[in-house]
């Protein structure tokens, strides 16, 4: 009962990705970051370091440094869909910035929220949806209700009665 | 003070759709407050009245902003939609007749009489993208309408008429390119497939339609699109065109047929042939739905029928040069 | 036993397969420990670990345990070996954050969690089935 | 939306109704069976928040089938919260004054209470014999299976089978048989008997 209070939304893509071509959703990244003070230091690092493979192995984003002079940095996505997430990265060291940076290159941009379903289909159903009248029982048209020869309940085992019949025929073809 | 601020954010929210100055939205009290605040009324009255007078915020474009480089937006677009573009076509594409235009003129009043006529004439035409536009539109309709041929062969030439003008809509391609994250370097999408037909070939410039634009047919009842009147009388005049004896409708199923919440299930039968069912509030209804059912069925637009083909290429003779019938060709893996 | 039903089913099926007759089909897969009804187009939201498949990676779904078109339904026992259904990773992203919130009341014990867990979105691509061996006997 | 979702959507809930021969039925058999179909739990769409139950008929309702003892020992409470206003009915009182009574309890009792049970009763027709309405048997498209077969009495059987029957022995010819009367003597008796106790 508690979900309920919380925002939640249900699967979605933009564009039907993955249909066609995919297509990366992470359209522009910004990192902002000081010159100067100690919690930029990952991110200075990585700037020198790692940041012209990430760009290079990920034409399809737009990459740019901003410095900001004394204020901490952080990681702006700006996504297809037109949203913006934005991960603070002070006092974090480079190795742990680019698992951030994959985290943000491999999402669709969509709110991180509760899901309501796990699953999102167009076509709910192949073989007809249900009615009264599937897998029903066909009458022919004169027939009339109640009819109780054909609703008899079910013999699931035998009678003592049925068994000495049977009994007694067995016996009397012998006899023949 | 809570409540203060959320009313805040209530006004602002609604600035916009509500520009009459003489009625703000009315302030409403949370349910289970115990008292009703005077002062947080007026004071959020007088935050409203402040805010109009203020006027709307200025929109500043993302191209304005100071983390951007047209270089590098064009380059990241190209790889996006995984063609290899020049940069130079690509932002002819994105430039708008309008825009070349009013540049033209400006440079027209900042140097006037240096520049020659026949120069400013060439500015004048060849920046803008509308010949690009142009041949990129005829383009995108001719393969859409041959890919609609060859998915649903048996549906009318107004149904695909309308499934194309319904992809084709500047509201469709709006999306499409808003989405592809081309809104803040131009407003259509169409330039491009002109773009890629002449630096990729025709097979390329297909493959983004089809990638991009005809994707948008997902998830859409393709009798929404093409709503099809008056099933029964369609129906016997197709059935009498494809030489098929006339449409009887039977009575299958019925619940509650004496009462006010009736459901009837109805059959159509074509020389012996169960060709459509469907239920009904009514007798008539069930019919007509019946004959809706029928119809679908014929024109190949069924509810399970098969799905679209995206992985599958037309070669450029097969389905683009010829007058007769599109034909799949060859089907690869993309 | 023979009962007439099951007779010559598998050569009406395998008719359809061959006419390519028999319209959009549905499966069911078994990911990530849970079965899921798909057909072609569907988005699935799994549970999986960061050493999944990279976004835009096209994967083959193997444990197909049921598959199903207009007239038809195939049951695996329990598995199907001869349909293929394809899908492509279109996204990999954290899940909301969930509370895990541990207390005793009186006693000073409090622990507070923010778990968030890894998440996949798949995008099933082509559900395709060949033909089948008639094994009624 | 579309016509089509539209008519698809109100033949998915529509109510269909079924019939019921309680002919020789237990009651309380019955009523499981019956509670499934009133409550809609026989469809593949059933949801305990959805009022999806079909309409159900049921028939001879004076012919149910209990053993002896149950007769006797069903009990039917009923308090009027009046001082002294208790009483207590027995199965075979209750069955007298209002053959479908015992039915109508039994299901009552076996459905879910909730708020959706008084509109589930709604869509129970009870009927003691089988003189059902016409208009109300043109609703009905389908009929729910006995719980139990409806044996055979002895008329129910041709002379000729009766007279071939094997038989272990003949009765004497200067026995009398009993001619099976005397259970409807005994009802008429009693009758009388509760008619009178009325009149006073």
């Amino acid at each position: 009962m508690t979900n309920r209070g919380i925002p939640s939304a249900f699967l979605r893509t933009t564009l039907h990705n993955g249909i066609g071509r995919y297509v990366c959703q992470l359209q522009r990244l910004t990192i902002k970051f000081c010159k100067e003070q100690k919690q930029s230091r990952g991110v200075r690092d990585f700037i020198e370091n790692g940041l012209v493979d990430f760009a290079k192995n990920n034409p399809s984003v737009a990459v740019y440094a901003q410095v900001k002079r004394h204020r901490s940095p952080a990681l702006v996505a700006e996504y297809l869909n037109g949203k913006t997430h934005i991960i603070p990265v002070a006092e974090k060291e480079a190795a742990e910035l680019l698992e951030w940076l994959d985290f943000l290159r491999t999402r669709s941009g969509e709110d991180l929220i509760r899901m309501r379903k796990s699953q999102h289909t167009f076509s709910p159903s192949i073989q007809g949806a249900w009615t009264p009248v599937t897998n029903k029982q066909v009458f022919p048209p004169d027939f009339t209700f109640p009819n109780n020869e054909l609703f008899q309940a079910h013999k699931f085992t035998e009678s003592a009665t049925d068994i000495l019949q049977r009994l007694a025929r067995k016996s009397t073809s012998k006899t023949d | 003070m809570a409540l203060a601020k959320t009313c805040c954010g209530a006004i602002k929210r609604f600035r916009l759709e509500l520009p009459n100055f003489m009625n703000p939205p009315p302030i409403t009290v949370l349910q289970g407050a115990r008292t009703y605040k005077q002062h947080s009324y007026r004071y959020n009255k007088e935050l409203y009245r402040r805010r109009l007078k203020v006027g709307p915020i200025e929109v500043t474009p993302r191209s304005k902003q100071l983390n951007w480089n047209e270089d590098v937006e064009l380059e990241a677009f190209t790889h996006r939609i995984s063609e290899k573009l020049s940069r130079v076509g690509v932002r002819q594409a994105f430039t708008d007749m309008s825009y070349s235009r009013s540049t033209a003129q400006l440079v027209k009043e900042v140097i006037g009489d240096s520049v020659q006529g026949q120069e400013l004439d060439a500015l004048d035409t060849s920046a803008g993208n509308e010949q690009m536009a142009e041949s990129g539109d005829n383009l995108a309709r001719k393969f859409i309408k041959d890919f609609i041929k060859v998915q649903f062969p048996h549906l009318p030439e107004e149904g695909v008429g309308s499934i194309l003008e319904f992809l084709m809509s500047t509201g469709k391609l709006a999306h499409v390119g808003k989405h592809l994250g081309i809104t803040d370097l131009i407003l259509y999408d169409v330039p491009l497939v002109s773009l890629i037909n002449e630096e990729q070939g025709e097979e390329r410039a297909c493959a983004f339609v089809r990638d991009f634009i005809i994707t948008q047919l997902i998830g859409e009842d393709i009798d929404a699109i093409f709503p099809i009147t008056s099933a029964m009388t369609r129906l016997v005049g197709l059935l009498e065109k494809k030489g098929q004896g006339e449409p009887i409708s039977r009575l299958l199923e019925h619940c509650g047929q004496a009462t006010a919440v009736s459901c009837y299930f109805v059959g159509i039968y074509s020389d012996n042939e169960l060709i459509g069912k469907a239920p009904g509030e009514t007798l008539e209804i069930a019919e007509e739905m019946a004959a809706h059912d029928a119809l679908m069925s014929l024109y190949g637009i069924q509810e399970n029928r098969l799905p679209f083909d995206f992985n599958t290429t037309y070669k450029q003779y097969g389905i683009l040069n010829s007058g007769t019938q599109p034909t799949l060709l060859s089907s690869e893996q993309h | 036993m023979v009962t007439p039903s099951t007779h010559g089913v598998a050569d009406r099926i395998n008719e359809q397969i061959s006419q390519n007759s028999h319209g959009r089909l549905f499966a069911v897969i078994y990911i990530g420990g849970h079965q899921f009804k798909v057909t072609t187009e569907d988005l699935l939201l799994i549970r999986t670990n960061r050493r999944f498949p990279d976004v835009g990676d096209r994967i083959c779904i193997e444990k197909v345990l049921l598959v199903g078109g207009k007239d038809f339904t195939m049951v695996g026992r329990p598995l199907l070996n001869n349909v293929r259904v394809e899908a492509t990773v279109v996204e990999k992203t954290l899940s909301h954050r969930k509370i895990w919130f541990y207390f005793i009341r009186r006693k000073g014990v409090k622990k507070l969690k923010l778990i968030q867990d890894f998440l996949t979105v798949i995008r099933i691509n082509s559900i395709e089935v060949s033909e089948v061996e008639d094994d009624v006997d | 939306m579309h016509d089509r979702r539209r008519v698809l959507q109100w033949a998915t809930f529509a109510r269909s109704w079924w019939i019921f021969d309680a002919n020789h039925q237990c009651p309380f058999q019955s009523a499981n069976r019956l509670c499934l179909f009133l409550e809609g739990k026989h469809k593949p769409i059933y949801h305990p928040l959805s009022d999806c139950g079909d309409h159900v008929i049921v028939i001879n309702t004076k012919h149910i089938a209990m053993p002896d003892r149950f007769w006797r020992a069903w009990r039917h409470f009923h308090h009027t919260q009046y001082a002294g206003g208790f009483q207590v009915q027995r199965a075979w009182q209750v069955h007298r004054e209002d053959p479908t009574k015992i039915l109508k309890k039994q299901i009552y009792s076996t459905l879910t209470g909730n708020l959706l049970r008084k509109g589930l009763m709604a869509r129970l027709h009870l009927f003691p014999e089988e003189d059902v309405p016409e208009g109300m048997l043109r609703n009905v498209s389908n009929q729910i299976r006995q719980v139990m077969p409806v044996p055979k009495t002895l008329e129910d059987y041709p002379i000729e089978e009766r007279e071939s029957f094997p038989r272990v022995f003949e009765w004497p010819e200067e026995y009398v048989v009993k001619d099976g009367k005397e259970f409807e003597r005994q009802k008429e008796y009693l009758d009388e008997d509760l008619s009178l106790s009325k009149l006073q």
